[in-house]
């Protein structure tokens, strides 16, 4: 068993620069590497690309990045229920990149699994195809979209071992799997480490062979951003 | 003419025996509550469920439990948990069966924008423009007017597209239409609503063919 | 809950028919849909084409369905084992197109996810690239490779419910996941067919709406194709 | 000379700590015997597992684990399961490090042939063309000659190739050879084994630099 536990998150980081491109799981705050998005405020490291599927929210997740400007590009699928983000974005301060979901966990997975480039319908026709290759196959239109290129990925996990085994749960799982090996290093965070041959071969999310680094999170928040709930009759 | 509930009772009509359905946020998420129980349909948001059930009781939400509109939810016996990957290999590949959506403008060729509008708003097109891409049947749900009274069923669309030639189907406060090849097929009229409403309301070119019934919710 | 369950083998196999394209997962003869095939030789339909990994051994598996000359195409990436095989491969009476393995499940899976075509390098420089498009990305070469088009997909898992819902276990899952939703019509047999909602959403392999037809097979024999053991010390 | 079992053995010296390792039939799949106990390495078999342990005792086998040359097998802790689209993934993706699989034929540029004899013999090419496609380090493990006692070390593969300037190490009866721009550069002889009965057995260019070693096992 190849053993890829760090003592902590500070560890975890180490070769975080500058410039980077970072992968950054989750969908809206569920799901995201919340130790280490809050680290990267931390050691703030700037001039970042973060590939994610939203910005955070005003104050939590990558919000936190953006207030303190940190990032100068973001690759996204929605931004929306962010007001700095907006503001930043329709002042020119920061670079956006709109990305189509389906495409952007799609180029994630392309990296992941050794493929250059995928063809994708979503987009054809609109201002996402401008100067990309088109073509047709048995009469549909497909958009030529390239694989990501990224320094580290984030991703966060609901258990894992020293191995860097993953399972997720819930829709927490979302962008994270495909983010695995991704990037030149995948970092995991995980709710609970547990004793290596404590899972089931059978039912893990992701195998150890993605993952370069895996350490145990702490204080988790976990914010819900819609509640929305029924009363009991 | 109709409310947002209403729209969403008359689109709920639209949901078949056996049917896959993805919900966009606003009016279509209200669909889910108004589908005849006496049929089996299953719920896929694109974040990674299927088998969405209604919103989770006080107490009970789960911050890893959301849908594509980050509301907390809940499953129903069946339902399944997968990765972004395998969710849009189910809505590229066809398997999902209808979708339904909002809408800032349509065209009468079935072009959809919803995702931008420049310089003032950009919210990012989420999974909207994988979900008109890739699905067989989507149905707009969306006012007939925009808040200036102007018309969102257009010749052509002003916004930035999120596809085109894809929308089969629009459901608005005012009527119910078709995309065809010649336009707007009107099918139905809201109720207390007059052919001549829908097309002072209408910019595209609206077909009008025969008697146009009230609709039924 | 959609219902997917159907009450028997022959229910599952209505509309195959002469001259189809069938996926059949497995890897050797392991994780084949057993039932399916044995009924698939009882019905003796014939021209038929079949993706499968492998075409069995010569008395189990696809081998029985060869052996009857059901089979037109085998679409495979490896068909050692199989002396009828080789015999009427060379001898011409049966088309065979040989396939990278990973080219093989990446063809079923992209027609799974609605994609056309991708870009692997796999074959790159060998025959198999022969009359594709190649292209560079980043130095490499590409091979062009097109999604499959299937009638029907056959696979085996070990637990699912009347939803469709599929657990598979150990290395009997391999190519199986990839098959399901790549055909017009899949159809799953299960060792176990479970009550809905004993099986953990966070644990099912593949989510229902990829199955059309499931049932409780029956006498799996999950034959070993090399038995290699070691005494207990 | 060296026979499968030392070929094996010199080639488990290449498998370093914190490798991830997948062993093609034959040969290769001998070399997870002999490799050092005090790193950590973990077999990946293409068929869908990752952390292959040794061969189940009599009466433990299990029909559902296999590797990918069909044999029974067991798992580690750690272990884990995936279908054989995650597991290319793995391969093509370059997360495996170390790929060792058996040749008909390898050519001075690195190409290898290794899948089917035209007329005679075609097994398929199975996992190979995509490991060998993909990998970064790739180990040949072969006889320096075949049964005829021709050279399987060509200027140029007369079979169809498997792949392209891919061989990067050869570990043969007779030798240990790395494939160079130049050609086969000999790095250490099997024991009892002269440079001069190498050079006979090498079609192909052999680059013979300084005192040749003797392969310590």
């Amino acid at each position: 068993m190849i053993n890829k536990k760090v003592a902590n998150v500070s560890e975890a980081m180490e070769g975080v620069k500058d410039d980077m491109t970072l992968m950054v799981g989750g969908f809206g705050l569920c799901g995201i590497p919340e130790n280490a998005i809050n680290n990267l405020v931390k050691m703030n490291v700037k001039g970042l690309t973060c590939i994610s599927n939203n910005a955070g929210v005003d104050d939590f997740g990558l919000g936190l990045l953006l207030h303190k400007r940190q990032i100068k590009k973001m690759i996204s699928s929605y931004v929306g229920e962010n007001d700095e983000f907006e503001r930043q974005m329709l002042s020119g301060e920061l670079e956006v990149e709109l990305v189509p979901q389906g495409t952007l966990v799609e180029r994630c997975r392309a990296a992941q699994s050794g493929f250059p480039a995928i063809f994708t319908p979503a987009g054809y026709g609109t201002e996402v195809a401008e100067g990309k290759e088109i073509r047709e196959f048995n009469g549909k239109m497909y958009v030529l979209e390239r694989a990501f290129e990224a320094d580290f990925a984030f991703v966060k996990a609901w258990k894992g071992d020293a191995a860097g085994n993953l399972i997720f749960k819930g829709t927490a799982r979302n962008f994270n799997p495909a983010m695995c090996g991704s990037a030149k290093i995948t970092v995991a965070e995980v709710e609970e480490l547990v004793p290596v041959g404590s899972l089931d071969p059978n039912q893990i999310h992701i195998p150890g062979i993605f993952v370069q680094r895996i350490f145990q999170g702490e204080k988790y928040e976990k914010r819900i951003e819609q509640l929305t709930v029924r009363k009991k009759a | 003419m109709l409310d947002k509930i209403g729209i969403a009772k008359r689109i709920a009509k639209e949901v078949k025996d056996g049917y896959y359905v993805n919900l966009g946020i606003g009016i279509p998420t209200l669909v889910a509550n108004y589908v005849r129980d006496d049929i089996e349909v299953e719920f896929q948001s694109e974040n990674g469920v299927l088998g969405m059930g209604p919103f989770p009781y006080e107490g009970e939400e789960d911050a890893d439990l959301i849908n594509a509109g980050k509301q907390t939810i809940t499953t129903l016996p069946g339902a399944s948990f997968f990765d972004s990957s395998l969710s849009f290999s189910m809505i590229r590949g066809q398997h999902v069966d209808l979708t339904i959506l909002g809408a800032m403008e349509v065209s009468e060729e079935g072009d959809i924008a919803n995702w931008k509008i420049p310089g003032k708003m950009v919210k990012g097109m989420g999974g909207a423009m994988d979900l008109v891409a890739s699905a067989q049947n989507i149905i707009v749900a969306m006012m007939h007017t925009n808040k200036a009274g102007e018309s969102k069923l257009l010749k052509k669309c002003s916004l930035p597209l999120t596809g085109v030639g894809c929308v089969k189907k629009i459901v608005t406060n005012l009527a119910v239409l078709e995309v065809t090849e010649d336009g707007f097929k009107l099918l139905e009229r809201a109720p207390g609503i007059s052919v001549e409403d829908i097309k002072k309301a209408t910019e595209g070119q609206l077909i009008v063919d025969g008697e146009i019934p009230e609709m039924v919710l």
